[in-house]
């Protein structure tokens, strides 16, 4: 089909796309209404099992199991690309040249990655009280990691990622939060029940039953699977080459090329 | 002003949607196509906070306020949304990674110049 | 309404309205500047809404955006090395008015805040915040890489 | 009983982890076994549920059961439809599974277990779906069958096609997918509910429907028919199902596709039945309209491939169109037909993806042209590929030919002649190849029009075993035998029908209509029709090739599979306005 | 006029996300996606939904910008290898 015919398509399907969305707009309610009786439940029911935000309590306890299945898109798309990017027969791993930072660069690094590294922590610690959680803070987590190849080069980060441990952990992680949930079952009630653990003290780390352990098993999860992720592409883009490629020469060795190639 | 406000939120998610699939549609570059489909995404996370939005509320998070004193939005829509923001993000991850393949096996990421499946 | 909010609404407006206009258009140096400051303008914005909601707990967005905002940057400095050796950013003006503005914001709300605990998590994101930026600044406008790539 | 109902979806989760993280110290061997056994168990388990299912098990995850008959939790239902649907998966990726077994393509190094891991992922997802009763919920195993299917069908990454049709294929189903999640905001944004039952009862109780309503259908139904691959939605299927590999072909094509069509039944009867939802008479025609549509456009497009994998690819469509067509009555004679054919079609075309894998390592590619008289000596796989086709024309006792006689009686009128034409011309196709590949029946086709042909050879593909193969493994053969005995079985063996009708009747009307199925002489006369009509288009087809070669006129249609995304997102585009169009009367006259 | 704010990321968004479509180099993409990203979670914010604006934080400024320039290098690596190579 030549682009204007796909043009025409999309302008007709858009406009009719676009007639129906703003005729169901109209009919929405009211931005700011105030009836959310789900919403409301959900608040109360999270208050009942001592869980201070109520975020947490629903995607932990109230709605454990679509976390489940998020949980587990996460792991299949990290799995799916790990077998995507994997070096096939026809490529070899040709080792970067060390990259050479500049001091200010390499320090500020060297200095945030511990911080960024400890406030992935609390923000997965605190996921049941203020905001954030196992997602987030798995993902500032992973990040803070490849400071070092920011900062440094790519072998630095090499080191301190030995990438099995990081597959296996993310593997362990989701079936911590499957062992949970069974063990719910077993204990008496229900797959994924919070009904295990005392409740505790409102406002405290260990209030909320099961949900600090879900909450930390997603964190490592997220964790894990955010450095596997981003270990294949970096993979890609700086080591492995095809048969006749040439290796990176330099890490930095970006030929000046005309955007929109 | 009122009147408007109503509506300009889901109005904002509608138009954000058909933008991403319009450069969807037109896209010469995978990459960009994917760069497109993660706008259409963050569509649906408009939508869905906009639903579970109440005047004058705060967020539903009892760490330092105590419960019952103000008005709280719908923690539902907001559970939903946040974990499907990270996990878009690793969609996103392995749509790129078959897009570094399409690179590798067709030499090019223009979707008019893959023309091996057809008829 | 509070002066807080109206603040932030004028922040946004105005301020990440033009870096939205920046990195739209224009040469890749100047995108990649408007990238940095929209993070830079985005953080104080958050430190403002936590005060203007009363809700300390936004504070750790900030903290968030303060610690990765510069990351983000840094992605783009490291990575686009190459195409921006040739034609170097140079904001100096803009960034270290954004970081003033950062710094200011960081002040004011530590004058309201008074001695607290909050108080070293505002200065946390206020060091993070402004050390983030200036330096992601300096590593776009060439700073990326050491001498011997001159 | 109910309690075990997660279990559906996390056993398969558990073994997938473990595979995943065992992944590289286990041997291949061990890793498969593993594989095999968790889906095994997953098939028992669903297996054993499904006696249990009237009146249907009711599970809340979470223990979180309603308080005043408002829930906070996730309600999962295990009724007939839902389990026997995860009966289907399991059971089907327990044979595609088996019939990879120490054949399939050397995996990735270090990573023995992911390709088991994957499909145990995929049958999770599935049976998530089927056993879904929330709304977001069953987006979220949606999701997670789409996700895993891309990986899947992309993980031949040397494949030049592979990875094309795999990323069409996710872009594709992604944006239909986040079509579903903003018409899922749009009903909660009415409602303030997400269970399907409440949905459903939330729109009763605000009036007839509006705007709203309609846009929340269409935007659903857009997820669930790209899945289902109904016509202008269904571009990303043959690009998909023509690349994968053959264990992940013979998944999506028997169940995944048809998981589409049984969301939409699902959602309509649970959310879109009742006064606030749609007219039953605007969802008949728009299911109706789209149904035909694709039927007669896959049955067109299934006799043009040369391709043999393709070609079952849009036989699928075809068949899926018919499904959309009988789900569309809207009556329990309909949904017990489709649900006979789908079981019956899911072996009978796992079967025929079965034999043309098996072509593939052992010959190197799935062209009808280029295999023409080569496979003569695999007389076993020839005696199943016919049987196949057979099978799916609608040859009784097949289970297609019984799901296929119910559906025509229920859907009455003209459209019978529809079943039969389509039925007959895809398995016409499907004989078209076994008559040459197998029996080297004909002229060798000429390659007329050189290389600027718009079409799809199927020369040039990998076996997707380590080497070409030189004996055909007992398991990649036994498979396919005993997909087809099942298929058999699903039609011939007494009560199994009516067992079907109970489940169904037990599911939409807790029992209070029970329709009786069984063979009529109508049915079975009309089976032998298509399938004579089949074998007599594959004798011509086979020895005066011109008479029903693909006319110039064909052309136009072939275009529009132009294996650009961008024009099946346009197309998908075109399909939500049709949707909404033919659905436009009843918020007009409501 | 508390509203004010949320009209004004609203907008914000709304533009980005235009932006983000129409720029169609991927690299200049990506510096959009990532302003988008920072925008979105200032909506989600004032939206009164911080966790999900630490979610977009987390994923939107540093992490999808690295995936998708890896991809462009990894892509245009390759490019260059034709360029040199081919006819």
């Amino acid at each position: 089909m030549n682009p204007r015919t796909r043009l025409w398509l999309v302008a007709t399907g858009g406009a009719g796309l676009a007639a129906l969305l703003v005729a169901a707009c109209l009919r929405l309610p009211d931005f700011g209404g105030d009836r959310h009786p789900y919403g409301d439940r959900a608040v109360r029911a999270s208050l009942e099992r001592h869980v201070a935000n109520t975020v947490a309590s629903v995607n932990f306890d109230q709605r454990a199991f679509d976390t489940l299945g998020e949980l587990t898109i996460l792991f299949a798309a990290v799995l799916g690309c790990m077998v995507l990017l994997r070096q096939t027969r026809d490529e070899h791993r040709a080792p970067p040249e060390p990259a050479d930072v500049a001091l200010p660069v390499r320090r500020y690094a060297l200095l945030v990655l511990p911080v960024a590294l400890l406030t992935g922590l609390y923000v997965v610690a605190h996921g049941q009280l203020s905001p954030g959680g196992g997602f987030q803070g798995g993902v500032v987590a992973a990040t803070a990691l490849h400071l070092l190849y920011l900062g440094a080069d790519y072998r630095a980060l090499e080191r301190v990622r030995p990438i099995g441990p990081y597959e296996a952990g993310d593997a362990l992680a989701t079936s911590a939060y499957l062992v949970t949930g069974v063990a719910g079952l077993i204990g008496g009630s229900a797959f994924l029940a919070n009904t295990l653990l005392p409740y505790g003290m409102f406002n405290t780390l260990a209030s909320g039953g099961t949900v600090p352990l879900l909450n930390a098993a997603v964190g490592m999860e997220v964790a894990c699977a955010v450095v596997v992720l981003l270990a294949g592409f970096l993979d890609q883009a700086v080591e492995i080459v095809e048969e006749g490629e040439d290796g990176e020469r330099d890490d930095d060795g970006h030929d000046h090329e005309e955007p929109g190639k | 002003m009122t009147a408007v406000l109503h509506v300009l939120p889901y109005l904002v998610a509608a138009w954000v949607f058909l933008a991403g699939a319009y450069g969807l549609a037109t896209s010469r570059n995978l990459i960009h196509a994917v760069g497109c489909l993660s706008v259409c995404q963050a569509a649906t996370y408009v939508l869905l906070l906009a639903v579970g939005y109440r005047d004058g509320a705060t967020a539903p998070v009892f760490s330092d306020m105590a419960p019952g004193t103000r008005p709280v939005v719908d923690p539902v829509v907001q559970a939903l949304a946040l974990t499907d923001v990270v996990v878009g993000a690793t969609v996103t991850a392995l749509l790129l990674a078959l897009v570094v393949q399409v690179a590798k096996r067709h030499g090019t990421v223009d979707p008019d110049e893959l023309t091996e499946l057809r008829g | 309404m509070n002066g807080w909010i109206l603040t932030v609404t004028a922040v946004l407006g105005a301020g990440v309205g033009a870096t939205l206009w920046g990195v739209a258009t224009g040469p890749l140096r100047r995108r990649v500047v408007a990238q940095n400051l929209s993070t830079a303008l985005a953080c104080p914005a958050l430190l403002l809404l936590a005060q203007g909601y009363e809700r300390p707990a936004y504070v750790d967005l900030a903290l968030v955006l303060a610690l990765l905002g510069p990351v983000g940057t840094l992605v783009f400095a490291r990575l686009l090395a190459g195409e921006l050796a040739g034609d170097p950013p140079r904001a100096g003006a803009l960034t270290w008015s954004a970081a003033a503005l950062g710094a200011g914001v960081v002040l004011v709300l530590c004058v309201v805040e008074g001695p607290s605990r909050a108080l070293v998590k505002l200065l946390v994101v206020g060091a993070l915040l402004v050390g983030g930026n200036l330096l992601a600044s300096r590593a776009l406008s060439g700073g990326m890489t050491g001498a011997r790539r001159g | 009983m109910h309690r075990l109902l997660p279990l559906l979806v996390a056993v398969p989760l558990l073994g997938a982890a473990l595979l995943a993280a065992l992944g590289r110290v286990l041997p291949r061997v061990v890793a498969e076994s593993v594989g095999c056994a968790v889906s095994a168990g997953t098939a028992a388990l669903a297996v054993v549920l499904l006696p249990h299912s009237s009146p249907p098990l009711v599970e809340w995850a979470g223990g979180w059961e309603p308080v005043r008959g408002y829930g906070v939790g996730i309600v999962l239902v295990g009724d007939g439809p839902g389990l026997g649907m995860a009966a289907l998966v399991s059971l089907l990726t327990l044979a595609a599974l088996a019939y990879s077994w120490r054949s399939f393509d050397e995996p990735p190094h270090g990573h023995t277990g992911a390709f088991p891991a994957l499909m145990l992922l995929f049958q999770a997802g599935m049976c998530g779906f089927a056993i879904a009763g929330d709304l977001f919920n069953a987006f979220v195993w949606f999701e997670l069958m789409g996700v895993v299917a891309y990986a899947l069908t992309g993980h031949r990454v040397e494949e030049a096609r592979a990875v094309q049709g795999a990323l069409t294929f996710a872009i594709v189903n992604s944006l239909g997918g986040y079509a579903l999640l903003m018409g899922i905001a749009l009903l909660y944004a009415r409602t303030g509910e997400l269970a399907m039952a409440e949905i459903g009862r939330g729109l009763d109780a605000g009036g007839p429907p509006d705007a709203l309503v309609l846009a929340g259908f269409v935007l659903v139904l857009t997820g669930l028919l790209v899945k289902a691959a109904a016509v202008p939605f269904h571009f990303w299927l043959p690009d998909a199902h023509a690349v994968a590999p053959t264990p992940v072909c013979m998944l999506l094509s028997g169940v995944m596709v048809q998981l589409g069509v049984f969301g939409v039944w699902r959602i309509h009867g649970t959310v879109f039945s009742g006064p606030g939802g749609l007219p039953a008479g605007d969802v008949e025609r728009v299911l109706m309209v789209l149904g035909a549509v694709t039927a007669a456009i896959g049955a067109l497009m299934c006799w043009y491939q040369r391709h043999i994998k393709r070609l079952l690819a849009y036989s699928t469509i075809a068949h899926t169109g018919l499904f959309l067509l009988g789900v569309g009555t809207l009556t329990p004679e309909g949904d017990d037909g489709v649900a006979l054919y789908v079981i019956g079609h899911a072996g009978v075309k796992a079967a025929l993806f079965a034999c043309t894998g098996i072509l593939l390592d052992r010959f190197g590619s799935v062209d009808e042209h280029v295999l023409h008289g080569r496979a003569g000596a695999l007389r076993g796989v020839a005696v199943m590929f016919a049987a196949a086709a057979l099978g799916l024309a609608g040859l009784p006792p097949f289970g297609t030919a019984l799901g296929k006689s119910v559906t025509e009686e229920a859907v009455g009128g003209p459209l019978t002649v529809l079943y039969v034409v389509v039925s007959a011309v895809t398995a016409g196709a499907v004989l078209r190849v076994a008559a040459r590949v197998f029996l080297g029946l004909g002229p060798r086709p000429r390659e007329a029009r050189g290389e600027d042909a718009y079409e799809t050879t199927g020369n040039g593909e990998e076996p997707e075993t380590e080497q070409r193969l030189v004996r055909v493994p007992d398991t990649m053969t036994a498979v396919p035998a005993l997909l087809l005995a099942g298929a058999l079985a699903a039609g011939a063996v007494p009560g199994f029908a009516d067992a079907v009708a109970r489940a169904m009747s037990e599911a939409t009307t807790a029992g209070l209509v029970h329709t009786s199925v069984h063979w009529t002489p109508v049915g079975i006369v009309l089976g032998l029709v298509s399938t004579l009509l089949a074998v007599g288009l594959a004798a011509v087809a086979v020895t005066r090739p011109e008479l029903l070669a693909p006319p110039a006129r064909a052309l136009p249609l072939r275009r529009l599979q132009s294996g650009h995304v961008g024009d099946y997102v346009a197309w998908l585009l075109v399909g939500t306005t049709v949707l909404g169009v033919l659905a436009l009367p009843a918020v007009l006259t409501g | 006029m508390a509203e004010a704010v949320i009209v004004v990321a609203l907008l914000l968004v709304a533009v980005s996300a235009t932006a983000a479509v129409a720029v169609r180099d991927p690299v200049r993409q990506s510096l959009v996606l990532a302003v988008l990203g920072v925008v979105l979670a200032v909506l989600f914010t004032v939206l009164q939904a911080p966790d999900v604006g630490l979610s977009q934080l987390a994923v939107g400024s540093a992490l999808t910008p690295l995936l998708l320039l890896l991809t462009v290098r990894k892509v245009r690596r390759r490019g260059r290898r034709d360029e040199e190579g081919g006819p």
